[in-house]
Formats: structure tokens, C-alpha cells, sequence
């Protein structure tokens, strides 16, 4: 067994977990934060996105000892009881989801790009998603959504600047 | 090089069982303070049945979609389905809804006809009240009618209500018969780059005109349409389960049987095209399966547009295409030496 | 997965020692992008798995006298935010991006990549038309070789099992050089080579000097089209006739197989249609730089 | 607790904030938090309520990762299970031996057909095993359930257990499946279901018509790949209620079947479903609950099946690969005058949904169109492959590739504009269907100009 602190969404959590446990295994089965998915395991769906240190990574690749002293953000992270993340907003507004069940990933993916690139194109949104696997939006109203909050942002950021 | 094509296709698509019966059922609580329950055994698998059942409900009660909390997918706390299946749910289970909705509603319009001294057929709920048709000023808010129902006159407002879609049984010698209460109609038209020197495709747009009735909700219409399209062109140009010689499957993962990413979707532009059912519940079909039923044949069509070449055999995968090519090249060449 | 033992060395030596005292039961984790994988679908795992990464040795790009240095853990995200190979070798750019999906190249590294081996591997091809040599390093010290060398047969490298792949090197004759990768794939996002192509080209006075042209996914491993490297070399910038034999060429020096991905027909002409168009996009940035 | 995470994540938030550059996304960024938290958006609490654009009830779950799938759901003591399937397409068992298996560490309990109170369950025909006892019929076929501590453990002990086999000839082509000669699947032939249409007289038609178009088309099968992966939780209520947490899109159908198969009264079970995270056909029956709510039974414990992805593929079912031959005969100016079209459909090797695919495909196989003269007929043909059965559209994306394919050839070689032979011969307001049925609220024509206009189809011409 081996004993491991990692900081998750702010608040550092410590687990005791078999070498070959994955870090998939360790955020749902030891820390009860059941939000990334388990859609292939092995890398292909992206359902497991996670960012370890900024950035975003398939959680069911990743041994839950290699993000010992690390810092990890799921999906749980992005919101509280009193905010949303405006990505998690904006896929509201538009209803960008259907069974889910990609969600939590791709909003993870999603964010990952705007912290990189707040004004992607719609290539650039493509491909940051690219690793996330959906089979019943057709992606549409999920780049959508991930637009206008480019838009609103550079909006907000518009008004400041000239303020 | 790569050569633009466009095709065309258009479908007709049935809502609910081949005759056999699928009915549906529904339980609808109007609360004390004018919101509602809804019980329905259908079951959430991402397709909006919830959302659009309640907005159902809604209507049929003059309430907004908010006011309606839906209870589904367990055998124990909600009524009989047949299920999430055959792009019934709107159809169907609405119907039902519909008609549990009203049965709670004519019991409030029987207390309401008591408080506003008018007839209960002159009776409509609009607008989160209870009013006149002739004379809308005559009105009393749902939640206070919904009070004095259950306090007052001890008869809360409950409703429940079952619906089969109506369908005639098929000769079994020659199939004439009525097997489906109606029909969805649509129509997709592809926009393809095909590279003449490699056989790849490149879906630029698709156009899509999609009839459902009378739609009830427009956004999720669209991402179901959407989602459908996209499934469509996965099985148009790169998804295949491949066996061995021994039967078993070769790529049985999403590393090797590929469906379309966010990067192999080209820009969709949805119209819904308005039709009213005279059975559906306020006019409406369904949506679900025929949005994909299109799909292939648009983008195969838009091939052949491009390259002339036809592909019987799906999915149109870059090698089938390249070598379609060659071969058309190859009988041109003969054409002309012969000739 | 079954269970093992697992190792986070704190230097090369480290590594090499503890690998080298549980060898042949031991396997270095870089990326896990396709080892966990591996890992996932085998009854019978490693005892010791040994994680590189936090090896400081295997990691960095940097530029030295003899050319392009670039650590072996060195991920595909980090080649592509490089100020140094965009400005050095920009192909390899154009490989990493096709590799995966973003999560897999945030993981994934170059010597992971390399030392998989699979015939299809995407960073082979580039660094093959880039003259790349690899360091390993092994209980017995250093050694470096021509990355052809490298490359065995698939899923086997030159590597013996007590050795770490140390880093890459471009050499510095071929920095700047123009170069280009082109990938065919069954699907846009995430995917896998059915053919693979490189180019490079030294152009002086409008004619092409010296010519690299690698094959991924074509051949047991990477391969040189010697051939038609040599059709091309003593020709005008502007021979497209030259081009389009070179590319006849390539695919006689291929050896293609069928699979349930493609035909080995198909895979054919894939090699010439691919080896003509990195040509001409070499040659495009010779004469454009 | 949860106010020390709050402050935590203001806290954090706070810090990537300030680490932030100015044209930096922070994670949370006030800048761009709504002022009142827009739990939901306006339109929802608009009436009327139908045709407004309302936000899923179910997307805020979604976003925020709240949704509970079944693979979310567990319960204390919990059990893994995992399933041995066939090494053969087509095979007698000559014997199972689960001896050593159950020594392995972890195992709790095993279960194999012949402890199925009722081995077998369908839609239509009821020719599948829960479990197969005494033969397999492809290569998806269980033959042997392990309830262990860990899904781990449960897979290391499926390795343990011993099946003798004799295999039988198999067949995987539909068409050859269908030779007098073909191994037999489960009966005498290999058919199992078939449908005609007929509506005038098509022989009379192709004589009438000027040009006649002959083509064969063929499909793929394909898979629904849903996200999530078919997921059963059993546990037995201290009431001696079975409850069955299942990702099983048609719960009445599904607890109806778990009656039979278990042979317990239909009170006695109760199926919840929660969300399902897809399902396009794919989860319409019961895969795995009756093994769990045996095991369960046995075991005292709740056990849990999550379908690898590869189960997915081998275990549940798919889209019916379709071999069609499309006959069509036409007027010189494009009307369509006849219409013949032979369906056979891989039904794999049980029935599941084929019933009702080969219903959908010949009903909906000559196409939109009026045409006074339409023979259909469809087979469904059992081979020794995964199942197929209910997917999105049930044949009609296959007869729909063939017909609406054909009509482009056809309008192509008379010189014709695609959309025009569709106006031309289209179903209309009350056009009589080929089964007779008189068409309400038909839509065609307005599909067919919207989608024109949207992409300028008529400016388009090249």
C-alpha cells in the first residue's frame, strides 16, 4: 500500500491505495467524488478528463501514486452551491448535454482550453475536444456554448480595459 | 485534389410499435400551491423525455415547465411505460401525460366553476390561472383553486391516465394495413470535400429539415437532430464492427471502431418544419430515431456528386472511395481506347 | 491490473540501478499513455514497475553545440509549446499534433513513443528525416546511435533490457533545415497512421542538395526511401516530374501489409500520394524561408 | 465539513484569480459569475409551456457532475461480478467446472445456466440464455458469473474456471446462412421471421416502365456506443424486496422478464433505472440483472456488473447488417411505376429486436414515395454472430441508404434534379401508404424546399 496526499479541487486529501490503483479508481472508490466517468479505460473516451497540475489528463492512464504531491481538479471543483463555473452556465443555457455521461469530462477538457486561450477559434475548441467522446450532441451545442463564453468573456474583458 | 459534392436524401420515419400495443401511463399531483407532480415510468436516457413530459403537463394546466417536477424510471412509484424505444415518448407517454393532466385539471374546473360562477366547459387554465374564455377578467389563481380543492371540497386535484397509439393489424399475405399511427418526414442535405487522390471525405455541412408535428421543445429537437446526424455520419464513413474468421470481433473498442469526434463534425444547420398530428398530444410526433435516417444516403449521394462514384456497400470508408475511383478511371481509359 | 511493485527513482542512476536489479520482471512507466493500457489487458504484469518521472536526467529541451537536445520525457504538449523546435525543427510539431488527443499528448512522451515502437508510431518519421540519434543509457554507461538504428522491428528497439532511453538529438547541421510530416488517418480526431511521411530537403541554388524522405506504418518499422531520396537529390526546385517518380519509388521500397484498417493496395497508394505531397511542402518551405 | 470545502474553494479560486494574467479564464471568475446564480433560465418559467426552448431538468446534474449513473451508486458489502464468455462461435459444453475458480482469492459465489430458474428471455422469441448451459452460439455467449471481493479478483477467477467444449460448425454470412445446407442456429431454419408487403402489382409496373434501375446494397453493423457502459447493481430489501438498480431503458419490460427468468412475483421486484447515459436501442433488455440478483440471493451481499467496453460490443446487441436488392422501374419524365425489393437481415445469433426490424425495414423500404406497384419482402436470418437488435431507427437508416441512394441514380441518369424526382413523386397530404394507410400531417414536401432554401440548393447548381 502506498499512502498518498494529493491537493483535489483546493483541499488536499490523503488515501491508502494499492500501487496499480488508478487515479479513476482513487477519486471514485477512496474519495467518493464519483463526477469522472469510467467510459473505456484506456484513454480513448475522455469521460475520466481530470487536470493534474494545470493540465488535462485521461485519470484512468494515471496511477493514482504518480499524483501523489500533486494537484488535481474534477469536475466537482468547478462549482459550488452558490456559483457555476460560466462554461457549466453557458452548457445550461444551451442544454449542450443529453445523457451526460460525457459532461464532466469535456466541460473539464473545455476548461483546460480556456485557461490556455480564452479566444480560441472554433478549431482550436475542436480540437480541445477532440478526446472526449460524445454520442448524442454531435458536439454542436457543446462548441457553441464554449463560444459564448469566449464571447462573454472577451466582452467582460472588453469593458474593463475601456472602463 | 479535393472536389466539392452535395447530395440530398429524404426519409419517412413511424412513431411507436409495429401495431402491436405500447401504452403508456401517467400520474399527474397538482399541489396545494399550484405546482405539479408528474409520475411517468418512462425512463431519462438523454433523449429530453423528461423535460418535454413536463412541459406537457405544463400546458395542459396553464403552469411553466419549472412549476412541474418529474418522478421516472422506477418500477415501484411510477405508472406502466413501454419504455424509452421507437420514438414513442413524445407520442405516447405525452398523450398519456396529457390526459392524466387533464383529468387533475377538470377536477379544479369543477371547483373553479363553483368560485367564479362559470360553466366548467367555458373553463381554460392559462397562465398559472383558472379564467373565463369569454370573459378572461373572471379569474382566480390555479394555487388558490387547487387549495380549495383538496381543503375545502376534500377532492385533490389527481389524475391518471393510460394512451395507445391507434393502428390496424397488417394482412399477414400482402401487409396492407394501418401499423403505425403516423409518420415524421425529413429531409438532409450533405456538403462533402472528397480528396480524388486519397478517397478521404470531408463533411463540410448538412442541412437538415426535420418535420416532428407540433415541436415542444425547439432546443432539444435540434440537439437530438444534432446528436443524430452525427451518428449518421459515423455509420456513413467509418464505423464497422469487423469479425475474424472465427467470429469474433476484431476491434471491439473505441481505439479501432471510430466514431465521428468533435473534429469529424461539420457545421449543421437545423430547420424544424411545423406540422400538427391530429393525435399527437397539442399536435406533436416524435423525433428521435429519424435523425440520423437520413444521414448516409445525403453523404453518399454527395460523393458521387464529387467523384462520381457510387458506394453500395457502407461505410464509404477513403480506401472503398479510392479504389471506386481507380476503377472508373481504369473503365474510362478502356472506354476511350475502344472506342 | 494486477498488482507490482512500483519505483520513483530520483535520478538516471537510480533508475538505471533498480531496473537493472529486477530485470527481466521490470518496466518503465514514461507517458502510461500505452503502457497502462498494456498493463490493463495482460495476465501477467511486471513485479516492479519503475516511474521515470521524476528522472531530472530525462527531461529538458535544450540547444547545445552538437545540435537539439530533447529528454526522453519530454511530453508531445511540451514539443509543441517549444520556442526552440518551432524555430529548429517545426516538423516535429506537425507529428506531435496528430498524435492522440490532447489528454494524450498532456501524458505521452517522445521516448515513450519511440521506445513502443510500433510500426505506426507518429514521432518516428520526422526525426528519421531529421538524421535524430538517440543516447541510451545503461549500467555499462552511455551510447548513442543513428535513430534508424534504434528502430529493430515492431514493438522492438535496439535497446537491451537493463537500458534507459536517455534523450534525442537533432543534430545541428539539420537545424532550421525544411522539413514536413504528413499523416493518413481512418478519422480526423485521435488518429491512428495507416501511413506516415516525412521529408526533409537541403536546397541550394535551386537545386535540392540533400533529401530525407521516412515511412511510418508501411514497413515492420520506420523506414528511409533511399531510392526515391536519391531520384529527388541533383534535381530542380520545380521538377514535379521528379516528385511524382520519387514517390513511385517510395512505394516499391515499402512493404505494406493488409490489415482490417486498410489493404496493403490502399496503404500504397497512400505512400505515394503522401511522399509526393512532403515533398512538395519541404520544398515549399525551402523556397519560401 | 462541507463549509471548511467552501471556504477552501473561494480560497482557491481566490489564488488562480490572482495568479492570473488579465485575459486569463480563471476557474471561477466573479467578473463573469451571474449576479443570482441562473439555477434556471427565464424561459422555464414561461407559459405557455410547450414550445419553449426550457433547459433539460437534468442539466444542471449534468454540468456540475451530480448525476448518479449506476456505476455511481454502491452500497456496503458490495460485490464485483464479472463474466466468462464463449471462446467459440458455435459450440455443445460439454462440461463447466468452476471448482478451482471458487478457491481463488476473493470469490464469493459462482453461478452457471442450470441454477437460472428460467434460462432463457426475448423480446419476441425467447431463444437467448441468461446464462448458456449447454451450448454457445457465438462468441458472446456467459457461461459463467463470479461474484468476488474485487472486479479484480472476480476477472483472475474467470481464468480458473474449466469449459470442454465441441465445437459445431458455425456460419456468419446471412445469405449463406440461409442455404438449405447451413448449420442450423436453433431450429430446422435458420429464418426466423419474415414480412412481405404487396400493393399492385409490380411484375405489370416493370413492364410499363421505360427504364428499370437494379442495384444491391449492404450495410455494416455497428454498435450503439453509449458512454456509459450497461451497469446492474441487485440487492435484496430487508423486506425480501429484490431491487434492481439497472441501466435498463424499458424498466416495465425489464422487470416483467426478471419475473419470468427468477420466477418470482412481479411485486416482489422492483427495477429503477435513475439516468441512463445513452442508450439508442442498446439497453431495451436484461443483460445481466438476473445473474446479479442471484448472486445477490446467494451471497447475502449486493453485486454489482459494469460492462467493460468491450462487453459493450461483444455482449450487448448492435444494428442489423442488411444485404438489400433494390428493383426499380421508372417513366422516361421520372415517375416511379414499380418497386421490388428483397431485405435479408444478420440477425445474429438470437432473435432480440429482429422481429420488429424487419417489420420497420419492409414497411418503410420503398420509400417515401407513391408508387402503385410494391412488393417488399424481408428475412431475418440467425448466424453465429453478436446479437443484433433494437438500434436507433430499426432498418429504416439501412432502406433509407438503399432507396434515397437509388433515387439519386435514378434522377441522375434521366437527366433529372434530385430534389425535383423527389418533389415529383413524393407522399403527399392523404397519399395512401404501401400498407394501405391513409398519411395524416405528411411533412414531406416542406422537409424537402426547407432544407433546399437553407442550402441553396437551387442557387447551387454547378
Amino acid at each position: 500500500m502506498h499512502h498518498i496526499e494529493v491537493t483535489i479541487n483546493g483541499v488536499l486529501r490523503r488515501a491508502e491505495v494499492p500501487p496499480e490503483t488508478t487515479l479513476l479508481s482513487a477519486l471514485r472508490d477512496s474519495w467518493g467524488l464519483t463526477g469522472s466517468k469510467l467510459g473505456c479505460d484506456v484513454g480513448d473516451c475522455g469521460a475520466c478528463t481530470v487536470l493534474v497540475d494545470g493540465l488535462s489528463v485521461n485519470a484512468c492512464l494515471l496511477l493514482a501514486v504518480q499524483a501523489d504531491g500533486r494537484e488535481v481538479v474534477t469536475i466537482e471543483g468547478l462549482s459550488g452551491f452558490e456559483y457555476l463555473h460560466p462554461l457549466q452556465a453557458a452548457f445550461e443555457r444551451l442544454s449542450s448535454y443529453q445523457c451526460g455521461f460525457c459532461a464532466p469530462g469535456m466541460i473539464i477538457s473545455a476548461k483546460a482550453l480556456l485557461d490556455e486561450n480564452p479566444a480560441p477559434t472554433e478549431l482550436e475548441i475542436r480540437e480541445a475536444l477532440a478526446g472526449n467522446l460524445c454520442r448524442c450532441t454531435g458536439y454542436t451545442k457543446v462548441v457553441d456554448a464554449i463560444t459564448e463564453v469566449c464571447r462573454d468573456h472577451a466582452n467582460a474583458v472588453g469593458v474593463e480595459e475601456s472602463a | 485534389m479535393k472536389r466539392p459534392g452535395r447530395g440530398i436524401a429524404c426519409m419517412w420515419y413511424p412513431i411507436g410499435f409495429t401495431v402491436a400495443a405500447n401504452p403508456s401511463s401517467a400520474v399527474v399531483k397538482v399541489n396545494e400551491d399550484g405546482t405539479a407532480t408528474l409520475l411517468t415510468g418512462t425512463v431519462e436516457v438523454g433523449q429530453g423525455s423528461l423535460t418535454v413530459l413536463g412541459q406537457i403537463a405544463a400546458q395542459e394546466l396553464g403552469i411553466s415547465a419549472d412549476d412541474v417536477h418529474v418522478v421516472s424510471a422506477d418500477t415501484d412509484t411510477t405508472p406502466m411505460d413501454t419504455g424509452a424505444i421507437a420514438s414513442r415518448t413524445t407520442f405516447v407517454t405525452g398523450n398519456a401525460v396529457r390526459l392524466a393532466a387533464a383529468e387533475a385539471k377538470s377536477i379544479l374546473f369543477e371547483v373553479a366553476s363553483e368560485m367564479l360562477g362559470v360553466e366548467t366547459e367555458e373553463l381554460e387554465a392559462a397562465d398559472h390561472k383558472i379564467r373565463s374564455k369569454t370573459f378572461p377578467d373572471k379569474q382566480v389563481a390555479l394555487a388558490e383553486v387547487a387549495v380549495r380543492a383538496q381543503i375545502v371540497r376534500g377532492r385533490p386535484p389527481l389524475g391518471s391516465a393510460s394512451f395507445n397509439p391507434p393502428t390496424v393489424a397488417m394482412d399477414p399475405e400482402t401487409g396492407q394495413g394501418k401499423p403505425f399511427a403516423t409518420y415524421v418526414y425529413a429531409t438532409q442535405i450533405a456538403e462533402v470535400e472528397v480528396d480524388d487522390e486519397t478517397g478521404e471525405v470531408e463533411v463540410l455541412r448538412i442541412c437538415a429539415a426535420h418535420d416532428s408535428g407540433t415541436t415542444i421543445n425547439p432546443a432539444l429537437a435540434e440537439g437530438q437532430i444534432e446528436g443524430g446526424i452525427a451518428m449518421g455520419i459515423g455509420m456513413a464513413l467509418e464505423e464497422e464492427i469487423l469479425f475474424d474468421a472465427e467470429g469474433g470481433q476484431v476491434n471491439p473498442n473505441l481505439t479501432n471502431y471510430l466514431i465521428p469526434t468533435s473534429l469529424d463534425m461539420p457545421k449543421i444547420e437545423v430547420d424544424i418544419v411545423q406540422s400538427y398530428d391530429p393525435v399527437g398530444p397539442f399536435g406533436a410526433k416524435g423525433v428521435g430515431e429519424p435523425t440520423l435516417v437520413p444521414t448516409m444516403p445525403a453523404i453518399l449521394n454527395a460523393i458521387y456528386d464529387a467523384v462520381g462514384v457510387r458506394i453500395a456497400d457502407l461505410p464509404a470508408t477513403a480506401e472503398k472511395i479510392l479504389m471506386a475511383i481507380k476503377e472508373k478511371e481504369r473503365a474510362e481509359v478502356k472506354q476511350l481506347g475502344s472506342a | 491490473m494486477r498488482s507490482f511493485e512500483y519505483i520513483t527513482p530520483a535520478s538516471l542512476d537510480a533508475a538505471l540501478e533498480v531496473s537493472t536489479r529486477n530485470a527481466p520482471h521490470v518496466k518503465l512507466l514514461a507517458g502510461g499513455t500505452d503502457l497502462l493500457v498494456e498493463l490493463k489487458h495482460t495476465a501477467n504484469g511486471p513485479k516492479v514497475l519503475v516511474d521515470l518521472g521524476r528522472v531530472p536526467e530525462l527531461k529538458g529541451i535544450e540547444e547545445t553545440s552538437a545540435g537539439l537536445r530533447i529528454g526522453a520525457m519530454v511530453t508531445h504538449t511540451e514539443i509543441m509549446e517549444s520556442r526552440l523546435i518551432a524555430q529548429h525543427a517545426p516538423a516535429m510539431i506537425a507529428a506531435a499534433v496528430t498524435i492522440g488527443a490532447v489528454q494524450t499528448r498532456n501524458m505521452g512522451t517522445i521516448g515513450g513513443n519511440l521506445v513502443t515502437c510500433v510500426p505506426s508510431l507518429d514521432s518516428g518519421p520526422v526525426l528519421v528525416a531529421l538524421d535524430a540519434l538517440v543516447t541510451v543509457a545503461g549500467a555499462k554507461g552511455k551510447r548513442q546511435m543513428p535513430i534508424t538504428e534504434f528502430f529493430v522491428g515492431p514493438r522492438k528497439t535496439a535497446l537491451s533490457p537493463d537500458e534507459i532511453l536517455v534523450d534525442i538529438l537533432i543534430p545541428a547541421v539539420m537545424l532550421g533545415r525544411p522539413a514536413s510530416f504528413r499523416k493518413f488517418g481512418l478519422r480526423k480526431g485521435q488518429a491512428l497512421a495507416l501511413v506516415n511521411a516525412a521529408a526533409s530537403v537541403a536546397v541550394e541554388d535551386g537545386r535540392i542538395a540533400d533529401t530525407r524522405i521516412a515511412l511510418g506504418a508501411v514497413s515492420p518499422t520506420v523506414i528511409r526511401a533511399l531510392q526515391a531520396e536519391a531520384i529527388v537529390t541533383g534535381k530542380n526546385v520545380g521538377d514535379t516530374a521528379a516528385l511524382r517518380e520519387a514517390a513511385e519509388m517510395a512505394v516499391t521500397e515499402a512493404r505494406p501489409i493488409d490489415d482490417f484498417r486498410a489493404s496493403a493496395a490502399y496503404r500504397r497508394e497512400l505512400i505515394a500520394v503522401g511522399t509526393f505531397r512532403v515533398l512538395e511542402e519541404a520544398l515549399a518551405g525551402a523556397t519560401a524561408g | 465539513m462541507s463549509e471548511r470545502i467552501t471556504k477552501e474553494k473561494q480560497a482557491e479560486a481566490q489564488r488562480l484569480l490572482e495568479a492570473a494574467p488579465a485575459t486569463h479564464l480563471p476557474a471561477v471568475s466573479p467578473r463573469l459569475l451571474p449576479e443570482v446564480p441562473a439555477l434556471t433560465p427565464e424561459v422555464n418559467k414561461q407559459t405557455p409551456a410547450v414550445g419553449q426552448r426550457v433547459s433539460r431538468v437534468d442539466i444542471r446534474s449534468h454540468v456540475t457532475g451530480a448525476t448518479r449513473y449506476i456505476d455511481d451508486l454502491s452500497f456496503p458489502g458490495m460485490l464485483h461480478c464479472r463474466i466468462l464468455r464463449s471462446a467459440h462461435a458455435h459450440a455443445k459444453i460439454l462440461s463447466i467446472d468452476v471448482g478451482e475458480a471458487r478457491k481463488m482469492p476473493g470469490v464469493v459465489a459462482t453461478l452457471t445456466g442450470d441454477e437460472i430458474p428460467v434460462n432463457s428471455f426475448g423480446s419476441t422469441y425467447q431463444d437467448q440464455p441468461v446464462l448458456a448451459a449447454d451450448r454457445v452460439r457465438y462468441r458472446g455467449d456467459g457461461i459463467v458469473a463470479i461474484a468476488a471481493e474485487t472486479e479484480q479478483q472476480a476477472l483472475e477467477a474467470l481464468a480458473a474456471v474449466k469449459v470442454e467444449y465441441e465445437p459445431l460448425p458455425a456460419v456468419f454470412d446471412p445469405l449463406q446462412a440461409m442455404e438449405p445446407d447451413a448449420p442450423k442456429i436453433h431450429r430446422n431454419s435458420n429464418v426466423y421471421t419474415s414480412k412481405v408487403i404487396m400493393r399492385g402489382d409490380v411484375e405489370k409496373g416493370f413492364e410499363q416502365s421505360d427504364r428499370i434501375f437494379e442495384r444491391r446494397y449492404t450495410t455494416q453493423m455497428i454498435e450503439h456506443v453509449p458512454l456509459e457502459p450497461f451497469a446492474s447493481i441487485a440487492l435484496w430489501e430487508p423486506d425480501g424486496q429484490l431491487h434492481l438498480y439497472s441501466s435498463n431503458g424499458r424498466i416495465t419490460l425489464g422487470r416483467a422478464d426478471l419475473a419470468r427468468t427468477l420466477g418470482l412475483p412481479m411485486n416482489r421486484i422492483r427495477l429503477t433505472a435513475t439516468i441512463i447515459g445513452g442508450n439508442f436501442g442498446g439497453k431495451n433488455e436484461i443483460r445481466t440483472e438476473p445473474i446479479l440478483a442471484l448472486l445477490a440471493g446467494k451471497t447475502g451481499r449486493p453485486v454489482k456488473a459494469v460492462f467493460t467496453r468491450e462487453e459493450e460490443f461483444i455482449a450487448s446487441t448492435t444494428r442489423h447488417p442488411l444485404v438489400m436488392d433494390y428493383k426499380t422501374g421508372v417513366t422516361s419524365d421520372g415517375r416511379l411505376l414499380a418497386r421490388s425489393v428483397n431485405l435479408v437481415l444478420d440477425g445474429g445469433a438470437y432473435a432480440s429486436w429482429s422481429e420488429t426490424t424487419v417489420g420497420k425495414a419492409s414497411i418503410l423500404a420503398a420509400g417515401p414515395y407513391r408508387i402503385p406497384n410494391v412488393r417488399v419482402e424481408g428475412h431475418a436470418v440467425y448466424t453465429n454472430k453478436t446479437v443484433t437488435g433494437a438500434m436507433r431507427g430499426f432498418g429504416a437508416p439501412q432502406v433509407a441508404f438503399a432507396y434515397e441512394s437509388q433515387m439519386d441514380e435514378i434522377a441522375h441518369s434521366l437527366g433529372m434534379d434530385p430534389l425535383e424526382i423527389r418533389l415529383l413523386n413524393g407522399f403527399e397530404e392523404g397519399s395512401a401508404s404501401h400498407t394501405g394507410q391513409l398519411l395524416q400531417a405528411v411533412a414531406l414536401k416542406d422537409t424537402l424546399l426547407m432544407a433546399a432554401k437553407r442550402s441553396g440548393w437551387m442557387e447551387g447548381g454547378r
